[in-house]
């Protein structure tokens, strides 16, 4: 067990740290949150500046245009950019996080050389179209029909929900059923769809934080050429999959780093009002301050396992076979990140009450005020990407063995 | 003791319930206070529970009232209904019993912004502890800049310049009752409130869990779900047979107790409805929101969390 | 509403109040906790104080011998004797709680005749013969045995557990399945056992406090006669609900105002120790006032609500039919109590939780203190007389109506 | 960074596994401190662990200790662990490094009953802050009476007469380490055996929820079970986490968080398992309350939740 940085892995934060300080006073100011053009240009020109910093997909694979860094490496870069104050993924996330690395995994020769390199050099922007709504915490139920026309387009039919990004989206990652008398989870196909296709509506969808983060997408009759499909027709759960543990695994590692700068920010605050003198108040966030600690912690030890081995740590009392476990050698994350996403949403919605405490109902009953609107998007996280119910089943079933059923 | 509602307050909560449902669809009003809303209130006597037949009023008492402010949170109904209600009982403040004047209210020192300011007739100045009496005064003589307040049915002021009721010197004292009893009543009210927003969302968790179908099958069906429900009601049956008592008793260890657990019950059960709801409750469209805004914005007023417990632990 | 008393309950009040303080005095000293036929000799000496004074079965219908007070009347008996500290309903609480109101209610003139009496003076025992070691939670789960002979009998084979008092009973109300082929719930039947029949061996079940409360009860071809089954054959698990929704109903009232008096106790304790500077002690301290506060009002509800329409308060969303949710007209307190048994449970736990933050590590620490034993004997309530978990679901199902299923 | 177990960490925590399972069958040894068996972890050279090999130790640091520590938590090993390691290591008592002499320890001020007092060869005094010396006595010289242990496996005495370090003036200082230094070893390594207890707890709830059946099926196919199982073992890895990487950095804070998770995992993980487990779970032959027992002494000892809390406030 080591926590400290290698060799190698000094002289790239060193590096890293040296370029953030000369690239981030050259950025231009932030956009207005409500502008989507404005904010995909602002994050396509950051991921350009990191490409051509030679910073863009640090822990994809060098066969796909990536750095084939150890994961650890990923996890210096999120600690440094978020320590200097850089921009976060933003627009790139899906590209970045979910479609690139699924097409690195899954995708042709052909595929990986026309979606790759332009998701690497900030130039194209992905969506995920997975979620329906009737199909939510139960993926697997979607309904979105895609038949083929007989010269080899596909015909798609349906409606997502929860698109981030979709106003300014080039490509869409798609989940279609292509064989509705399939059992549920066969009968899926992944496509890539051009948002700009005839027939592909985007409507924002308004959250309880009164913003319009996510959209639907509606698809009327709408043609998506065979070659777009990546896997084999009627595979797409198993290459979800891969998506979907990329999402549980390392998608928050940043958040927590930033999270243990509010909580410092909270301290800072609630030391010079003077609400530091409520004992209760102090001792809850002395308490979350242990909670991020381990949480970084946690996400350090499921990065080293899963760069070696493929599998989150599963201790405890795992299964026989103990499925779901992550793909040995693949370094996609298991069952185990369902531990860090229960543990971290839970931590994260806690993090926003204390905020709410410290700064009194002056500031927690402001909308305008940041604290007021990530309290009102924290209550997401125990839903989004599966509910906090379902990742208790997963752990119970997949990392603890217990019979599936009830 | 007999601790049941009789024939007469089920007949009121009836009442209540269907003329609040038949104005509003039984839907949260999305347009804010409404002032023929108001009115009708007045009309319905419900203002004037507490007041003596000889004073235009129904010669009820604060059960009554707890029965229809619970109507009324049901439907996160938007207002300063405490303070109005206060005001047309204790203070007789001109208009306030009929509904055609709606009083809001300051308290110094708790440092909760002021709801509903622009459309309010007057405010209610409540400051200093047990024998202080109440001031009044017109809404425009507070210095107060609006805030874009969490709850988007109830806007709401922040006191500038100078803190709590200095900033309203021109307040004038109403005889008729200290800040301490109004500050208990108006707690108790708000807690009424929260029971009935925290029993809505009991009804809308549970609505909605029986038909949404994930898996194949009404996710109410899954133990997760039904545990979840079973909280909430819990906290709701619990939080009610405090606040009916306290509304008996006018006891104040006994308000603050249903106060307290009132807003948990708020508030937890927002949340946890929004969880049942899954993204749906994450939408603007859906109500649950409405009802975890409202339940933080009334846990702040009246009596906080913190209050409460020091009050109750200095209680026993 | 009223919650104050009436003239007629003032007039008990104070007539109790002013017996008490004659009789406790004459009370002799209280038994070692360990000397079983000690605590039976203290406990029946009290009840029949109790009856020579006209206060047993306060509750028991008239024609069962008692007062036919309505349920309100009890509450107050509870109130005042906890205030006065005397002594609880000890071993004679099967009898009086569960067996007694169950043969009132299901058994013949002759049975009435037979058992009543005895349990109203003091003079019989009685201990509770359901739960095995296989059939918990899932009552209905019962194997114990019970095979008519043709002369008159049953033959009852079988074990049963977590039974006080067993040591020292007379009697003991027995479920035992007399149709194995039948479905789960049918084939039961209720028979009242003699202890001292050949066949019964009693072993003592020590607890996790260390303290031998409960028993084992091994059944080795005991013969019953049938003259003792109340309910007919097989419907044993009909009679049994009755009996099971007195225990989660007012059961625990007295117990509630005894909380209300340790958390007293436990701020007094705190307030001269110093620990009351504490804020977050403190604090908790407050919400369990509350909490208990609430617990009792609830207590008085049910109470209300159950001695006029034989249910209790059962809002939220009822669902259709909403079965379970009491028997209208008997007085039987139903599903409703449910809601009650779990936020007390939870309660209790956190009021003794607490008190081991008051005593400190020194107190906490020690066997030998009376709050230690109490926090120790506090983990049992969220499992006894049906877990949290079957209390969730009965909430969910009969009084919500959500569907049953997983 | 490479935060796993190295080849040989494995290899340290299997060997210790099998050592303790050899001799008590895998099972909490249910007669107290077994002196044969400390001298058997001490011919193991598991006292010894940090010490160099120069030393007659083994030459490896806080991470490995961490992981025997979290060995004999798991099986509730009885007696000072933390307080002989200590004295083995940084203060070099004779004895302690071989297992023959059994050092316990008193934290003047804790309010801790002192455990093993009456087994103990030499009794450890921690008193004052940074910058202050351990001061070690004979066990008899301290004026104490016996304590009946809720935990059984764990005899404890109570400081009588004069508080703390008072108590035992004879007590000579120690030269090699300040007292904050071994408060902050003893916290870690107490962490760790709280981790292995609540680690522990998980296996035995989740191997009595696949055996155990009610309503025709094992109970762990139910959700309320699954997800207290599930909640078990999220508390785990994420005290895991923390303890592992507190033994890495030798931090203040981050053995301070170490301390507060592993308490709580440990607890409650105790508890959890008892809800699992049911009436079997309430009866004394079932181990489980001897992991609650423990996990409450071990709570208390070596900062409590309240010192946690406050230090990492502080360290904000």
């Amino acid at each position: 067990m080591e926590l400290g940085d290698t060799a190698e892995e000094a002289e790239f934060r060193h590096a890293l740290r040296a370029w953030l300080a000369g690239a981030l006073p050259a950025l231009p100011p932030a956009p207005d949150p409500e502008d989507w053009p404005a904010r995909r240009a602002y994050d396509m020109e950051w991921q350009r500046a990191l490409y051509d910093a030679g910073y863009a997909g640090l822990h994809w694979p060098r066969d796909a245009g990536g750095q084939g860094a150890p994961p650890g490496r990923h996890l210096i870069f999120l600690e440094e950019t978020e320590r200097a104050g850089a921009p976060y993924v933003g627009a790139g996330f899906v590209g970045l996080l979910h479609a690139g690395p699924t097409i690195a995994a899954e995708g042709t020769a052909a595929q990986r050389a026309r979606w790759l390199p332009p998701i690497l050099r900030g130039e194209e922007v992905w969506c995920q179209g997975f979620s329906e709504p009737d199909a939510g915490s139960d993926l697997a139920a979607l309904r979105t029909r895609a038949v083929p026309d007989g010269n080899g387009d596909y015909v798609v039919t349906g409606s997502k929900i929860w698109t981030s990004h979709a106003q300014v989206a080039d490509w869409c990652e798609l989940l279609v059923r292509t064989d509705p008398q399939a059992p549920r989870h066969r009968g899926i196909t992944w496509l890539a769809l051009p948002m700009d296709a005839p027939g592909v509506t985007v409507r924002p969808l308004r959250t309880l934080a009164g913003t319009e983060e996510f959209a639907e997408v509606f698809l009327d009759e709408v043609r998506v050429p065979a070659a777009n499909r990546v896997g084999a027709e009627d595979d797409g759960w198993r290459v979800t999959l891969v998506t979907l543990s990329f999402e549980r695994g390392t998608a928050f590692a940043g958040e927590v780093v930033a999270c243990r700068r509010l909580l410092r920010e909270l301290a800072a605050t609630a030391r010079s009002s003077g609400r530091w003198e409520d004992a209760v108040l102090r001792r809850r966030l002395g308490r979350l301050h242990a909670e991020f600690t381990a949480l970084w912690r946690l996400v350090q030890w499921n990065v080293s396992e899963a760069g070696h081995t493929g599998r989150q740590r599963c201790t405890g009392a795992p299964g026989p076979g103990a499925p779901g476990m992550g793909v040995p050698g693949t370094g996609v994350p298991g069952a185990g990140a369902s531990v860090f996403k229960l543990r971290y949403s839970h931590a994260r919605q806690e993090l926003y009450d204390a905020a709410a405490e410290v700064l009194g109902p002056d500031g927690a009953l402001d909308a305008a005020a940041d604290w007021t609107a990530g309290r009102l998007s924290s209550l997401a996280y125990t839903i989004a990407a599966g509910t906090s119910q379902i990742q208790r089943n997963i752990v119970a079933e997949r990392v603890l063995g217990l019979p599936k059923g009830r | 003791m007999d601790f049941r509602l009789t024939d007469d307050q089920l007949a009121l909560r009836r009442g209540t319930r269907e003329l609040l449902e038949g104005r509003t669809g039984g839907m949260p009003p999305r347009g804010g206070l409404d002032r023929a809303l108001w009115r009708a209130l007045g009309d319905a006597g419900l203002f004037a529970l507490a007041l003596p037949e000889a004073e235009g009023g129904v010669g009820l008492g604060l059960p009554e009232a707890v029965l229809v402010f619970e109507e009324a949170g049901r439907l996160l109904l938007p207002g300063p209904l405490a303070a109005s209600w206060l005001a047309a009982g204790r203070l007789g403040v001109p208009g306030a019993a009929d509904g055609t004047s709606v009083v809001t209210a300051l308290d110094a020192g708790d440092g909760v912004p002021v709801e509903h300011l622009a459309a309010a007739d007057r405010l209610l100045v409540l400051e200093g502890g047990a024998g202080a009496q109440a001031r009044l005064a017109r809404p425009e003589e507070l210095c107060a800049a609006p805030v874009r307040s969490v709850d988007p049915l109830t806007p709401l002021h922040r006191v500038s310049g100078r803190t709590g009721a200095a900033a309203v010197p021109g307040a004038a004292a109403v005889p008729g009752a200290d800040v301490a009893l109004l500050r208990r009543e108006g707690a108790l009210l708000t807690a009424a409130q929260q029971l009935g927003s925290a029993g809505r969302t009991v009804e809308l968790a549970v609505a909605h869990a029986r038909v949404r179908e994930q898996f194949g099958q009404p996710i109410g069906s899954f133990q997760a779900v039904k545990h979840l429900c079973a909280g909430m009601l819990e906290r709701v049956e619990t939080a009610r047979s405090v606040v009916y008592a306290a509304a008996l008793t006018e006891n104040e260890d006994e308000t603050a107790a249903a106060k307290l657990l009132a807003d948990e019950a708020a508030v937890r059960g927002a949340r946890d409805c929004i969880q049942v709801y899954g993204g749906l409750g994450f939408t603007w469209e859906a109500d649950v929101h409405l009802h975890l805004k409202r339940a933080w914005l009334r846990a702040e007023q009246w009596q906080n969390t913190v209050t409460c417990e020091e009050s109750l632990a200095a209680a026993i």
